[in-house]
C-alpha cells in the first residue's frame, strides 16, 4: 500500500493538525474526543450545524467547517462512523444554546450512533434534531435493507443548512428545510479502480483492467453491476437517467419528538423530477478522477438534463465527497426552490468551499 | 458460578482473542461489508483492557459499564453503539454483583441482547450478531430450565454451541440490516462478521470459566 | 485504460466544452484554434495574461481563467504544448491595447512555440512579452539540460501577475513582477503511480508495489531517484530541504527587448532562501492523491520551515497543477514581499480558484 | 531531379510512414520524453495531406510553406516548431519552383536545417533531431560536391545513410537538449526520438524519388 501517511494508526491526527495549521482563521481541531469547529464557535444566537461520518471522504465533513456551512464536524476513524462521544462533546463547545442540528448520513453505524449522542446531548440539556440524508438510488429493495445511503446530497445539504443557520433559522425550521433537501436530491456513484482503507492495507474490490463498477458507495461498497468500461457519455447517461426516472421513493425515519419526548417514526416521500424542474447539478469525483474528467461527464450531463427538461440552475465540479483514493465519480441532481438557491448562493468560507466572502 | 475476577479475565481474554482474529474478522467483513470490524473491535477492547485497572476493584456491574462506555467511544460504525450497549445493559443488570450465580448470568444475557435488539432493531434471521446472540441466550435459559443444580460451564457450552450454530448459519442468509444489506441477494454465501465476533466473545467466557 | 472519456481524440474538447457549459458567467471557449478566454475580455485598459500548456494538469492552465488571474489560456494536446495560432488567436481576442504577458513554462516546446507566437503577434501590432517560469529543483545539472521545469509555482505566478494586471500594471511592470516571482519560487514532486497519457493507453512508467519516485516532473518525467515507500514526513522533509537548502541557481533566459526590437539573453539568479523569509507554501496533489493525505504533508512542511526560520504566510493546499490521474504531490515555496501579498490576498474569480468575491 | 509531384508525394509517403511508426515513435520517446513524438507527429502530417488538395496546384515552395503552417499549427511540443520551422525554410528556399535540381535539393535541406538549428539551438551530439539531419545534409553535399552529373538519388541514397547513422549515433549520447536532457545519464542507451523521426521523413523522400 503507498499513501502519503505516516501509518493507519495516526493518518487521521495527522490530516487533522495539517488541515488546522494550514486554516487557523476558519476552523481549530480538537483532540480525544476527535471534532474539527468553527474558530468563532460558539455564534451567538446561531443553531450549530454538526455533522460528520468516516474519514476517507475528505473534505467532507471537516472541510466545510467554517462560516455559512457546518459548525462542527466529528471524523471517525477511515470508513467508521464516530463515536457519540465526538458527537456529543462537540455540540457542548459548539452550542450556542439555541440548540443543534445533527445532520447523519444513513448508515446503520452513523445513525446508532448519532442517536446515542443525540439522546446524551439532551440529557445535558441541549435541544437536538437529527437528520438523515439518504439520496443513493443505487440501493434496490430498500424495504429489505438499511435503505438508501448518504452520498454526493450531504454536501449541497451542509451547504445550503449550514447558510440558513448562518441566517437565524430556529432549530424546527432548520430540520425541516434538511428534510426538504434530503427529499429533493438523489445520487448515484461509479468506480474505476477502488481504494484501499489504511488499516487494512489492500483494494476492498478488484476490478479487471477494463472493468468499472456502477452504483458504489463511498466506502467502496458494491454496486448495482459490475462491466466493461464504456465511453463517460454512455456511463453519465445511465447514471443521470437511473437519477432522472427514480419513482417516487417512501421510507420510514426515526426523528426525535420534542412534544412527546420521544423518537417517533415519520414516513417520508421524495417526489420524482418532473420537466420544469430547476436543480443543483453536482458532478463529484471519488478522489483519484481528475477534474477534466469531470467536465466530461458535466457536458453530457447538461444534456441529458436540458432533453429531460430539468434546468441546471447551478453546479458544483470537483472531488467534495471522496472515497480516499478511489477513481470514480457521483453525480447528484437536488432540485431547488428559490428559498435553497438563494441559501446556496449565500456566503460559505470553509477550507473546503468559499464564495461570497 | 461467575466470580469477578472471572470477568475482569473474560475482558482481558476478549481483547487476545479479538486481537488475534483481527484480520479474520475484517476478511468477513471485507466481503460483504467496509472491512473494518476486526480493526474496530480490536481498537474497543484495547481500549476496554487500558481501562480495566481503574476499576477492577469495582464491582461486576460497574466494571462491565465500563466496558461498554469503553466500546461506545471507541468503536464506532455499527459495532460500537451494539457492543456497547450489549455492554452497558449487562452492567445494569449485574449492579453491585461481585459474583453471579447461573440466574444472574441469565439475567445479563438476556439483558445484554435486549438492548442490541432495541438499538439494531433487526430480527432473527437479518444476518447480524444477533443471529449468533440469540440462540446462545435462548440455549442457556434452556439448559438451567427448572435446573437450578446446573453448573454454570455446561449452560456456557450450550450458549457456546447456540451462538456457533447460529453463526454458521448466517452463511447462507440474505442481510437485511447493516452494511451487508446493500449486497442483497449477493450477501448470501458469506458469514456474518458480527454474528462471528459475538461467538468469540461468548467463546472467550467459557475459555475463562473452563480454565478455574 | 479506464478513463472517463469518450476517446482520447475528443478529450481535450468535450473536457473544454464541460467546462464552458459549468461557467458561463466567468469564462468562454474558442475552438480551432482551442483556448479559454475571459466572459469579460477584452478588459478596458489591462494588459492580458495568457498561459497555456499541454493539457492534463487541470485546473491549470484553463480553470485559472476568470478575473484577477489569466484572461485566456491555451489548452494544447494531453501533455503536448500548444501552437503558435491558439496562442496568437487568443491574443488578438482578449489584447484590450494594454498588450499582452504571456506566462510560460519552461519547456523546449512551450518556449519555441510561445517564441513564434510572440513573434507572429509582435507582426500584427501587438505588445507581446513572454516571461518563463523555471522552478524546479528537481532538475540538476541545469547548464547541460533545457533548464529547470516550470511546475507548480506557475499556479501561484499565475494568481499573483493576474492579480497585478487587474490592478492595471503595465505590460513593463508586469513582466518584471512575473520575474520577481519566478526567481523567488522553488518547487519539488513525488510520484506513488504513474500517469496514463489517453493516446498511449498505458503508464509512462511503471513504479513497483513500494516504490516511489522522488522528483518526477508534471508529465511524469523521471525523477532524480527511485526509492522504496517510505513515511509522509520523511518524504517531506527530503522534499522540503531539497527546496529550502538549494543554492543561488543561475540561468540565462530569452526575453523580447523592446528598445533594440530583438530577443536577448538575460542572467537571472535565483536567491537562496533564508531565515525570516515569508513565503507562500503550496502542497500540491497530483490528482490522485487525495487532499487529506496532504494535510498530512503540510502538517510535516510547517514543521520544517518554522525549524528553518521561514515563515508561511499564507497556503494553498489541493490539486491545482495535476498529472492526470496520477498519485503523488509536489511542494512549492514562494518568498514573498507586501506587494505580492497583497496581490495573492486580491479577489479571485476563477473555475479552479476563488476568494474575495 | 526532383519534381513537383515528387515533392506532393514525398508528402503522402510522410503521412503513411508516421502513422505505421506511430507507435514506435511514441514507445522511443516514452523511455527518454513523455510519450508523444509519434502521435503529435501522425496529427501532424494528417493535417498536411487533409490540407494538400489546396495547394496541390501551387509551386513547391508554396506547397512545403503550407507543410511547415500545418504542423506549426498542429503538432505542438517541440516537434511543432522544430518541424514546421523545416518545412517553411524548405518552402522559402524552393519559392516558385516546380522541380528542383540537385543544387535545389541541396539549398532546401540546407536552409530547413539551418532553420531547425536556430530555432531550437541544439548543438551537433546533444541528442536531438540535429545528429540525424547534419550528417544527411553534410553527406547529401559531399556527394554532389563538384560533381554536377550525380543523379539525385545517389545524393538521396548517401544522405539517408548519413541520416541512420546519425539517428543511431544518438543512442549512446547523454541528452542535452529538450525533455530528454531532464535525465542527464539515464538518457544514454535510448535512441533519440526525433531523430528517428528526422530519418524516417529523408527516407520517405528517397522511396518516392526511387520509386519514380
Ligand atoms: N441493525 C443491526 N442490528 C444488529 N447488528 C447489526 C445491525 N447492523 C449491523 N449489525 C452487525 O454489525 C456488524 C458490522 O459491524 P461493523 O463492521 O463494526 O460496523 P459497520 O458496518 O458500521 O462498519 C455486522 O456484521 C452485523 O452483525
Ligand atoms: N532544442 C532542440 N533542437 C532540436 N531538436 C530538439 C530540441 N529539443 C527537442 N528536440 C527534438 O524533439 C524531439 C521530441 O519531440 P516531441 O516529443 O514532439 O516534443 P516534446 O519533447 O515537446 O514532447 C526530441 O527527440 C529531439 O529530437
Ligand atoms: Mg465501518
Ligand atoms: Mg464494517
Ligand atoms: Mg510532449
Ligand atoms: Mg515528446
Amino acid at each position: 500500500m503507498k499513501k502519503l501517511i505516516n501509518s493507519p494508526e495516526t493518518f487521521v491526527k495527522d490530516s487533522l493538525a495539517g488541515m488546522a495549521l494550514a486554516h487557523p482563521e476558519l476552523i481549530k481541531v480538537h483532540y480525544d474526543p476527535n471534532f474539527v469547529y468553527r474558530a468563532d464557535a460558539p455564534v451567538s444566537g446561531k443553531v450549530a450545524v454538526i455533522s460528520g461520518g468516516g474519514s476517507g471522504h475528505e473534505p467532507m465533513h471537516g472541510g466545510f467547517v467554517g462560516m455559512g456551512m457546518l459548525t462542527a464536524a466529528c471524523p471517525g476513524e477511515v470508513f467508521t462512523s464516530p463515536t457519540p462521544d465526538q458527537m456529543l462533546e462537540s455540540a457542548k463547545m459548539v452550542n450556542s444554546g439555541a440548540g443543534v442540528l445533527y445532520i447523519v448520513k444513513n448508515y446503520t453505524g452513523d445513525v446508532m450512533n448519532f442517536e446515542m449522542a443525540a439522546e446524551l446531548a439532551r440529557a445535558e440539556g441541549i435541544k437536538v434534531q437529527n437528520i438523515l440524508i439518504d439520496d443513493d438510488v443505487a440501493v434496490k429493495d430498500s424495504l429489505y435493507t438499511a435503505g438508501r445511503r448518504g452520498v454526493g446530497n450531504t454536501v449541497l445539504a451542509e451547504k445550503i443548512v449550514g447558510a440558513a443557520a448562518e441566517k437565524g433559522y430556529g432549530l424546527d425550521k432548520l430540520a425541516d428545510l434538511c428534510r426538504q433537501v434530503n427529499i429533493n436530491g438523489r445520487s448515484m456513484g461509479m468506480a474505476i479502480t477502488s481504494c484501499t482503507v489504511p488499516a487494512k492495507g489492500s483494494p476492498t474490490f478488484e476490478l479487471g483492467e477494463e472493468e468499472i463498477e456502477v452504483g458504489i458507495g463511498i466506502h467502496g461498497e458494491p454496486g448495482i453491476e459490475r462491466m466493461g468500461m464504456k465511453p463517460a457519455d454512455e456511463i453519465t447517461e445511465m447514471m443521470a437517467l437511473s437519477i432522472i426516472e427514480d419513482d417516487a421513493y417512501t421510507r420510514t425515519v426515526r426523528e426525535w419528538d420534542d412534544a412527546k419526548g420521544e423518537w417517533i417514526e415519520k414516513e417520508l416521500v421524495d417526489p420524482p423530477f418532473k420537466a420544469g424542474d430547476k436543480v443543483i447539478a453536482f458532478v463529484n469525483s471519488m478522489a483519484g478522477t481528475p477534474v477534466a474528467e469531470l467536465y466530461v461527464v458535466y457536458r453530457k450531463l447538461a444534456e441529458i438534463c436540458e432533453k429531460k427538461g430539468l434546468t441546471i440552475v447551478r453546479n458544483l465540479v470537483g472531488p467534495y465527497i471522496t472515497s480516499l483514493e478511489m477513481q470514480g465519480m457521483s453525480i447528484t441532481l437536488l432540485k431547488v426552490d428559490e428559498e435553497m438557491l438563494g441559501l446556496w448562493d449565500a456566503p460559505v468560507n470553509t477550507p473546503g468551499l468559499r464564495w461570497g466572502v | 458460578m461467575i466470580t469477578k475476577d472471572q470477568i475482569v479475565a473474560w475482558l482481558r481474554r476478549c481483547a487476545d482473542v479479538l486481537a488475534e482474529n483481527k484480520k479474520y474478522l475484517t476478511d468477513l467483513d471485507a466481503a460483504i461489508g467496509d472491512a473494518d470490524h476486526g480493526i474496530n473491535m480490536d481498537r474497543g477492547f484495547t481500549r476496554v483492557v487500558s481501562q480495566l485497572p481503574g476499576v477492577e476493584d469495582k464491582d461486576i456491574g460497574n466494571i462491565l459499564k465500563m466496558a461498554g462506555m469503553a466500546l461506545i467511544s471507541s468503536v464506532g460504525g455499527a459495532g460500537g453503539p451494539l457492543y456497547g450497549t450489549f455492554f452497558m445493559r449487562a452492567g445494569m443488570a449485574t449492579a453491585g454483583k461481585y459474583e453471579l450465580t447461573n440466574a444472574d448470568v441469565a439475567q445479563l444475557l438476556e439483558a445484554a441482547l435486549d438492548g442490541v435488539l432495541q438499538r439494531g432493531k433487526a430480527k432473527l434471521g437479518d444476518k447480524t450478531m444477533v443471529d449468533a446472540l440469540t440462540p446462545a441466550v435462548e440455549a442457556f435459559k434452556q439448559t438451567l430450565n427448572g435446573n437450578a443444580e446446573t453448573d454454570t460451564l455446561t449452560a456456557l457450552e450450550a450458549a457456546v454451541a447456540g451462538a456457533k450454530g447460529g453463526m454458521e448459519a448466517t452463511i447462507p442468509l440474505v442481510a437485511r440490516k447493516g452494511r451487508a444489506s446493500y449486497l442483497g441477494e449477493r450477501s448470501a454465501g458469506h458469514q456474518d462478521p458480527g454474528a462471528t465476533s459475538s461467538y468469540l466473545l461468548l467463546n472467550a467466557l467459557l475459555t475463562v470459566v473452563n480454565e478455574a
